[in-house]
């Protein structure tokens, strides 16, 4: 559950990043976030993981008030959400293995059982074969696909996608909503900042549009691709990516 | 996540980061090195010329002339005043024959000056040797004056001017010790925690990444600190090392007065590994400095929430 | 005039980035890069501006082989090159104007007219208000748009242009891929690296696909958007992006 | 653009630079300060111990014993052959009462002693100074040898031994004073381009994108050198300053021995400028050193090809 009541967000520059929003997320569902750029989608995502304060206005999250978090406890806030970031944000100092794995490693998982998981997390974006690469041996949208990882691995509650599929190509994008859809399936909120209106109209779902930082545009759209009822059956078949 | 399994973790992490980083980890113990061994040198010249000091000391003599007629039991008394005097050593009685025969060692061409004076030229004499600590008494002064009143002193000297210039030069030789070395000791803390701050500065995206995803700063850190601990650990023995192989090489090559008296002896064990311990301590004091100011844009902690999930450690 | 002649780039770690790829394009003429992630092309792109030299072939551009281009040579080949880099690549000390008017200014461009040429060539990407922002101040968006501004602004023979629509909402994109076209048009050889499959049949012209590092297809495609021909007589309207 | 343009550049750069990195030009201008502030103290000391004991090297003299009854046209000619010899300073007569004057004021419990003796206890003795080169010419020693064939001469006392001494002193202050100087120049050096080529790798990036975008080194260079340039003489500056704030402190407010023997004079204006010199040198060599190993994977040049379009400067 992520509620905002009047979150303003003003930079030490002067910028507006947003402007006094209010909403609620319920627990489990996908919300497709839109907008303009520079509208102001990373600074919504920045500001439920911490990364930014609101200026003026609360944060909740799960019930309790991120905005006036202390320090020390933000990083379990942190382990909770698992964030996509737009710019990837990979170690570049560590593989592949030992960004995606950073987290259960640290939780205490030991090293059979983490391969295991970075595996088969990286199978999932199709990058099992790059395990040992680092970062900068990787082509872009490699890159992004090791961020996907890393946000999933340790099966979050929320899931943070600042456009997540930008440097991707369509089959791959369709691989990673599915993914993504696939994870909501199994209760985690998802909130996917992206460009792509074919992807949210095919989709469906709720919709928030952002115009110059304030909501514009909070509405559910019938989807045609695969819906959250629909879809309990199994994944939809789609053409592979590779 | 258990102690020794996040001991495991930083032990891991920093010698990875020592070694994909090694450039880096390189400029840094090389910097600790030579700041240590800079101290090394300091330490093993001042000791070394502190024993040639106290070698001068020990030296040094209170002579007591004696009254050219005095008579045997009197001295005998005397010596035995003497004996009792608190830090006594030794005393030697120098008798005429003695006295000259220095004399005319020390100035053979005023020798023939002798023969002019009377049957006792150089009055006989008692050499009185005292502690260290005795002859930095400021009561000696008063002692020997107290020795002057006895009837069968002619004259008590006691190398005050001597020990005045001594204590002129080890005063010089002390503070320039104790100036040079803390100096030194400063400089080399301050440039080990520059280097491990500009590391900070240049992995400080890195760490950023590692808080976004949730972890402490328990995990952040202790991978660090223990990098810089072993950097200043290595660099030490680096520096011991090198101070070792280079006072060998004097030792054995060169036998000039000025080795003989800066290379005598080389540092005590436990010299050795205080630099050693030194450069771990200051690799992580330099990690713990350089690593306490990155401040994270956080909320000021209003009033203190509930648990979050789980604690580590 | 860029001519690859059986050109392989095989990387350190022994991944293949581009295999035996062999084809011109001639001076002028717009060309679409695409492919799956990971398939070549950004390396394609990275081999004609010497980031990375080939394994095996030759690369001549203007007649020159800038595979064996001395070290000293190579920023005089940069600077009749425009570049767009995938992850963007701005100088993180400078501001945007510093960082879009980097070549004019080394090159003794005075002051006022580098102001002068910044603001223009930042209009046309709608951040000329960000003018004095660093980059992290920036939106994903405005950074790429500040990466593509500082590629336009010296009027480049060539421009290579790896994905620079991945982070743009389809208002801008459609703005960017018009600016692309315009300067097209203006005598600049394009190179035009990207995903959006809509973007290129709707304009149309030569596409390359890149498939595991080899040219799995060369086609003129017919493109409805607007055409090299169709358009000499001025842009076509567009909605605003903002 | 013309060189004028470029420098102009450069310096727009540099100090763009020097202001937003201002956490890291701070460390490194600190470090060249502590560095040359070290240099400086140990120049400091090191010239004022090297005038004390020029002091003392002067007031050596060489002392010409007398035989009893020489005549005074023999005392006058031998005076007139010390005025001829080489390095020649001063000649002084001390004649018997002089002599006498001077022991007793001496020793004066030992007055007595000369009661005993002849009507000329002490022999007169002509007093020689000799110019500082003279006093370590090594060739003295034969030429006082052969001042000891002319009858008049009774003995000559050279202060020989207490030249030793000094000498034995000199030799360990000098040898002291090359080998902390010496190590201290090359840790300073060491230690600025440590920190300069951090800073590099802080920038490498920015560099890479710099090189990417068609700059040449040329221009890529010349602000980080300027950089390094102003953070040395920065640096050398605040060392001067401090040295000059502390040595000010300290001699007005100490009268001890060690402060006037260490402090009486400050540096001289060619020494401070020099030392200012050799950190903007220091800080410039040190970037030079840290950007020059920085290579580019470039094509390696098989032919020169025909030139790119343009070059500038
Ligand atoms: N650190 C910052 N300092 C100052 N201004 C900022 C900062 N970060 C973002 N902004 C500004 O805030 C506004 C919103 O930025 P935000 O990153 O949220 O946009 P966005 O919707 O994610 O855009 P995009 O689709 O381009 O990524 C933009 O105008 C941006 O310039
Ligand atoms: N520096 C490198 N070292 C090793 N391998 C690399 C390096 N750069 C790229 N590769 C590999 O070469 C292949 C092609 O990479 P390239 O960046 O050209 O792909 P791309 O077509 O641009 O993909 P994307 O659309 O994801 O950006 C990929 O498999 C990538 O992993
Ligand atoms: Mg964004
Ligand atoms: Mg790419």
């Amino acid at each position: 559950m992520i509620e905002l009541y009047n979150v303003t967000k003003r930079y030490p520059g002067g910028q507006l990043g947003l402007s006094d929003v209010s909403l609620k997320i319920a627990k489990g569902q996908l919300v497709f976030l839109t907008g303009a750029s520079g509208a102001g989608k990373s600074t919504f995502l920045k500001l439920i993981y911490c990364e930014e304060v609101p200026t003026e206005g609360n944060i909740l999250v799960n019930g309790r008030n991120v905005s006036s978090l202390p320090r020390n406890k933000i990083p379990y806030l942190r382990r909770t959400i698992g964030v996509v970031f737009q710019n990837f944000r990979l170690i570049p100092r560590k593989t592949v293995f030992e960004n995606v794995a950073y987290l259960p490693r640290i939780l205490g998982l030991d090293r059979k059982n983490q391969k295991k998981l970075a595996y088969e997390t990286l199978r999932q974006v199709g990058l099992a074969h790059r395990i040992n690469a680092f970062p900068v041996q990787l082509s872009g949208g490699e890159q992004q696909r090791v961020a996907i990882a890393r946000a999933l691995i340790n099966q979050p509650e929320i899931l943070l996608a600042d456009e997540p599929t930008g440097n991707l190509d369509p089959e791959l994008s369709e691989e990673i909503l599915r993914l993504l859809l696939d994870i909501n399936l199994r209760g985690t909120t998802v909130i996917f900042a992206t460009h792509d209106r074919d992807l949210i109209t095919r989709v469906g779902h709720r919709v928030l549009t952002l115009r110059e930082g304030s909501l514009a545009d909070d509405r559910e759209l019938p989807g045609s691709f695969y819906s959250q009822e629909a879809d309990k059956t199994g994944p939809a078949p789609s053409e592979e990516a590779h | 996540m258990t102690l020794v399994q996040a001991l495991a973790y930083f032990t891991r992490e920093a010698l990875l980061n020592l070694v994909r980083g090694w450039k880096v980890s390189l400029l840094a113990i090389l910097t600790i090195t030579v700041s240590l061994f800079l101290t090394g040198v300091f330490l093993l010249v001042s000791n070394n010329l502190g024993a040639v000091i106290d070698g001068w000391r020990a030296e040094s003599k209170v002579v007591i002339y004696l009254e050219p007629g005095a008579e045997s039991q009197a001295i005998a008394d005397l010596e035995e005043t003497l004996r009792q005097a608190p830090g006594y050593e030794r005393v030697a009685l120098i008798d005429v024959v003695t006295a000259r025969q220095r004399f005319e060692q020390a100035f053979p061409s005023m020798a023939d000056l002798l023969e002019g004076w009377g049957e006792e030229p150089l009055p006989r004499s008692l050499e009185l040797s005292l502690t260290t600590e005795r002859l930095q008494d400021p009561n000696l002064g008063t002692w020997l004056e107290s020795l002057r009143q006895n009837p069968v002193v002619m004259m008590v000297d006691d190398d005050r001017d001597w020990l005045d210039q001594l204590e002129a030069v080890v005063l010089v030789l002390r503070g320039l010790a104790l100036m040079v070395g803390g100096i030194l000791l400063a400089t080399a803390m301050f440039t080990i925690s520059s280097v491990i701050r500009l590391t900070a500065y240049l992995y400080r995206d890195e760490i950023a990444v590692m808080r976004l995803v949730g972890a402490t700063e328990f995990f952040i850190r202790g991978p660090f600190y223990l990098e810089g601990l072993l950097q200043g650990l290595v660099g030490g023995s680096l520096a011991i090392g090198s101070l070792w192989t280079i006072f060998s090489v004097a030792k054995s090559q060169s036998t000039s007065l000025l080795t003989s008296i800066l290379a005598s002896e080389f540092l005590t064990w436990s010299s050795s590994l205080g630099l050693v311990a030194l450069g771990g301590l200051a690799g992580l004091v330099g990690a713990v400095a350089s690593l306490s100011r990155e401040t994270l844009e956080s909320p000021k902690a209003e009033e203190p929430p509930a648990d979050w999930n789980e604690e580590d450690s």
